[in-house]
């Protein structure tokens, strides 16, 4: 499987966010995307998702069998928000996720163990702190297998301990032949990952 | 460290404690004087003359009568706990609106029922929108709002709030059910017992009303105790059970 | 406090929905009453000023349940309340009433006089009930404001909002029908019941916001 | 897709407090006919049937405009919309349709017929009248849907989606109350308008989520 | 001006939080707060601010004078959320919070150039990426004056120019006599801060 952007634009509102961004990633790669604050950073993101239409160049997805035809089957795409309903249970968000994405892979229980919170999910997600909700948010990776995933600053938040359980689930994630790509501004300790740094920047 | 306020609150429950012994002593003895009021209430009415101009039919207002009291009287309750609430912030206000709202309800449902009952021979219509009539069902209603408020919030605290606002801002409905008879001079009965010039009906059928008046409320206040009995112990198990819970997480921090 | 008058009044007309999504209700409602009534021009004239503040009440519902929630989940809240040392909490949230009348409400009292016509109803009857939904609506708006705050934390509260608030505006409604009668059928003087409605308003004016101020303090977490 | 139907009702009458909730609003909106209309019985059985479609069309309009605008605002929507390569989005934007019927319209036809009761309504009229609530309701949704999902993409989208939604939700209510009313006053036959509701709901059950499948595509940023 | 805390006690949904937390804080003093997520961070400054009521002990700010008698009075609060309007520009945003809040401070434009991002006053603020949000939310602090500085984790989502702005910011706060408590997982340059380590952590 392979992933590669050609020469990739982004717009925001109508104007040119970023241009000429091209990378490709094999199986096990990941790319750290780092830049200032609106620099393009989670433009990029949403653009490779499908979320935005693409405004130059290409996306595709390589040799992604019948399972994932495009990006958008794919990935999995964490932006700044949770995408969890404050109102139901974090078992019941995760179980969502699971149904609702096919191509189911750990337990909820397994996956909240995964995050270090393997006692909340009877609560309501609304109960929890903004670091506990982000790392529900990553359970959410997990309940469901995509071979691409797409991490919007999926650090923010959280404390040292939990930081190093991303790392891992990271790693984790690529040695099974996974790509990853993450905006970031902290250090995501993925050693051996591409580097791309957004030029320019917003007004900033 | 959290073991200090968590029997900070079981002495805050201390005085729910002594409530709850009281009540386990004077709870069968109160329900067995409401039995026999209400028996002996009902038994003289049944006793009594019939009016000249209902007929039997007048027997539906020794039912009748009490229940709409007691509905009223008891929004007055709720709205006296609900000061309690807002004013003195005493857990057992919170505790006694939240078991009153049933009770009340359901003598409210009663009274209309009842009343439609007796609408039927005396006014030919099961139900009509008159000004009485009409602020019952909308304090049937206002009941019912309180219920869906308190099951829709489930955190006791700010559901309690929550519940007292809204029980304080509906009292206005309760001087309209009172005057709306004189106000709109609909079909009901003006009062003739709670007048200030004193009551204006006849003693042979005032007495049994005036009993079993006096029994169905301590019908009432018999199950008003035991609800918030069963409130009270509902709340000790929910907080027992997250005791409980936190000390299996303390145990096996992750 | 005039910032925030005019903060929420630019907001609501620039999200914009709310108040034409009041509107086209009143329409409809107002578009049923002939084949209710049946093509009868004299009983639709009669119903007409009661067709009109049903309408109105029930347009006034929508959106109100999101008055405090856009706030709160945007963290806006934390600021009135925190500004509550300086401006009292109640007078915060009456102001914010009035914007929401302003942007949502207004719309539908101007709109009225244009549907009464539609119901065949004669100009002085539509004049009055005009008048009396200027003077009567923002009652419903402020005892609403009580609602809102109370469910506040309710994600999707507009049923239970309009249940809580619908039993509790109905003197209005009765004031507000009954002054648009009696200014078009004569014996009935006008101004009795209108300045019931008046102080019915202003009662809530005062009791609504002291309401929802308690309970939006109690609500805050 | 179940799954989402099973999470949207979840969410829907967990927020508002459970199915009871609907019936309520019912009860206090048909309560609030008689204080403006007077107690004229004749005239309330008149306008029952109108009554209980103008108490289902606001429950179906309360809380609509944020179908998508919450799913939006917690980053659902994006879930969502990169799950359409697998469930497609107009079926996905359909489900969540149902859901919002099921949890906040389908009370109030359940209820329907006691409150036709309560107006003095003939059981005929009331059943008459519980069956168009059925047919039609939905429709309402579906043409809401769209409209959400264009306000939704539009920042500014107020004007327009009532433009858009206006023309298209009278016609339902018109053809629902009108053979509401057929059923019960014989020359009438009830066939013909309640044919053309039913075939209007699934004309809009078609267009209503393709158009906000569009709309909800364009709008994601 | 002395903000004192004694024995104070927070709880959430009926369960206590944390307990016993006593500081204080004179002109000029800072307070830095860190601990695992659902640690009772963000609790404790919400009680501080009289956001969330207290569960036992006391919060006082003594001579405050006649401006700001109470804490609540006296303090800028900076949640997770920004507390500004998407439909709104970013000036008209700041114009609000001035107009509001009272003892106003610096200009828009001012307060725009010490965030760095003195171009997009006339932007809606939800045209703004993550960290462009962020630090509209921190100018916010600068348009009117409040002695106290209740943030929550200010630097989350800003790039690494931006932290330094914010740092000189806080230290130019209190060089002017301000206080301020911040509860963050990233250092946060204020090398004179007194610390506060929130035990325990929820099921972290
Ligand atoms: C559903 C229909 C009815 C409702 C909701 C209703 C409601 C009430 C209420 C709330 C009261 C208490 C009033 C007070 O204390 O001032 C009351 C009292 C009374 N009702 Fe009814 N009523 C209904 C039907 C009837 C009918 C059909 C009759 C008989 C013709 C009747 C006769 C009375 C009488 C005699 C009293 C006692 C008045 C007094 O002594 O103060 N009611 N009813
Ligand atoms: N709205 C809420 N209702 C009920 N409980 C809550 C609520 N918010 C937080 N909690 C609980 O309170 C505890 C403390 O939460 P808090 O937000 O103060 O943590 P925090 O230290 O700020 O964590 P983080 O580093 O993740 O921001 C957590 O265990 C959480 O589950
Ligand atoms: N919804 C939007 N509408 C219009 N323009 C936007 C929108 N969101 C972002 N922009 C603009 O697009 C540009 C890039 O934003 P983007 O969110 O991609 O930046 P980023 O690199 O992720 O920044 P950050 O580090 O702050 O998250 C910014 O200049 C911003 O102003
Ligand atoms: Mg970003
Ligand atoms: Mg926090």
């Amino acid at each position: 499987m392979r992933l590669t952007a050609d020469n990739l634009g982004g717009e925001r509102g109508g104007e040119p966010v970023f241009d000429g961004v091209s990378f490709a990633l094999a199986a096990g790669d990941s790319l750290v995307i780092t830049g200032q604050n609106g620099s393009g950073k989670s433009t990029l993101l949403r653009v490779v998702a499908g979320l935005l239409p693409v405004a130059a160049g290409t996306v595709r997805l390589n040799d992604g069998g019948e399972d994932f035809p495009d990006v958008a089957s794919a990935c999995h795409y964490l932006g700044h928000q949770n995408a969890m309903k404050p109102a139901l249970t974090v078992a019941e968000n995760l179980d969502f996720r699971r149904d609702f994405l096919g191509h189911p892979l750990m337990t909820t229980e397994a996956a909240l163990d995964a995050v270090g919170l393997d006692s909340v999910g009877a609560l309501p997600f609304g109960y929890l702190s903004t670091g506990q909700r982000r790392r529900i948010a990553l359970a959410g990776l997990l309940v469901s297998f995509r071979p691409v995933w797409l991490l919007d600053e999926p650090s923010a938040g959280l404390d040292l301990a939990s930081e190093r359980r991303l790392t891992a689930l990271m790693q984790g994630h690529l040695a099974e032949g996974g790509m990853l790509i993450a905006a970031t501004h902290l250090p995501l300790g993925l050693d051996d990952a591409k580097a791309l740094v957004m030029p320019g920047g917003g007004s900033g | 460290m959290a073991e200090t306020t968590i029997s900070g609150r079981l002495t805050n429950l201390a005085n729910p404690t002594r409530f709850l012994e009281l009540v386990g002593r004077f709870l069968p003895w109160l329900a067995a004087i409401a039995l026999l009021l209400t028996f002996a209430g009902l038994a003289m009415g049944f006793a009594a003359p019939e009016d000249y101009q209902q007929g039997s039919t007048v027997r539906i207002m020794y039912l009748h009568v009490p229940f709409a009291w007691i509905s009223m009287f008891c929004y007055m309750l709720m709205a006296a706990a609900a000061l309690g609430t807002l004013v003195w912030k005493h857990p057992l206000a919170d505790v006694a609106l939240k078991a009153a709202a049933p009770i009340g309800a359901t003598f409210t449902a009663l009274a209309l029922a009842t009343g439609s009952i007796w609408g039927r021979p005396m006014w030919g219509t099961w139900w009509v929108w008159d000004g009485r009539l009409t602020s019952v069902f909308v304090l049937f209603l206002m009941y019912l709002g309180i219920l869906a408020l308190t099951r829709a919030l489930d955190d006791p605290q700010r559901s309690a709030r929550a519940a007292a606002i809204l029980t304080l801002v509906g009292v206005i409905n309760i001087p309209i059910i009172k005057f709306s008879v004189e106000w709109w001079n609909t079909l009901h009965q003006p009062a003739s017992v709670m007048r200030l010039d004193g009551p204006t009906i006849h003693p042979s059928l005032l007495w049994p009303l005036l009993v079993s008046a006096i029994g169905f409320t301590l019908i009432f206040f018999t199950l008003h105790l035991m609800a918030m009995r069963a409130e009270i112990w509902r709340r000790r198990v929910a907080v027992m059970r997250r005791m409980a819970a936190k000390r299996a997480e303390n145990r096996a921090p992750a | 406090m005039l910032a925030l008058y005019i903060r929420d009044v630019k907001l609501g007309i620039r999200a914009g929905g709310g108040a034409l999504v009041g509107v086209l209700f009143f329409l409809a409602v107002i578009a049923v009453a002939p084949f209710a009534i049946g093509p009868d021009a004299n009983l639709l004239a009669r119903i007409g000023p009661a067709m009109l503040w049903i309408g109105a009440l029930l347009a006034s519902l929508l959106g109100l349940d999101r008055l405090f929630q856009v706030d709160r989940e945007d963290g806006s809240l934390d600021l009135l309340i925190l500004g509550s040392s300086r401006h009292m909490l109640p007078l915060t949230v009456f102001v914010k009433c009035l914007a929401h009348w302003t942007a949502s409400v207004l719309p539908l009292v101007v709109a009225a006089p244009v549907l009464g016509l539609l119901m065949n109803m004669s100009p002085l009857a539509t004049f009055a009930t005009a008048l009396t939904l200027l003077a009567g609506t923002p009652a419903i708006v402020f005892i609403g404001a009580a609602g809102a705050a109370v469910a506040v934390s309710l994600p999707r509260g507009g049923l239970l909002v309009s249940v809580l608030v619908l039993p509790l505006v109905i003197p209005v409604l009765i004031f507000g029908v009954s002054a648009s009668y009696a200014a078009s059928t004569q014996p009935d003087p006008f101004l009795p019941p209108f300045l019931m409605l008046c102080a019915l308003m202003l009662f809530f004016a005062v009791i609504g916001p002291l309401a929802a101020a308690v309970a939006l303090k109690g609500a805050s977490d």
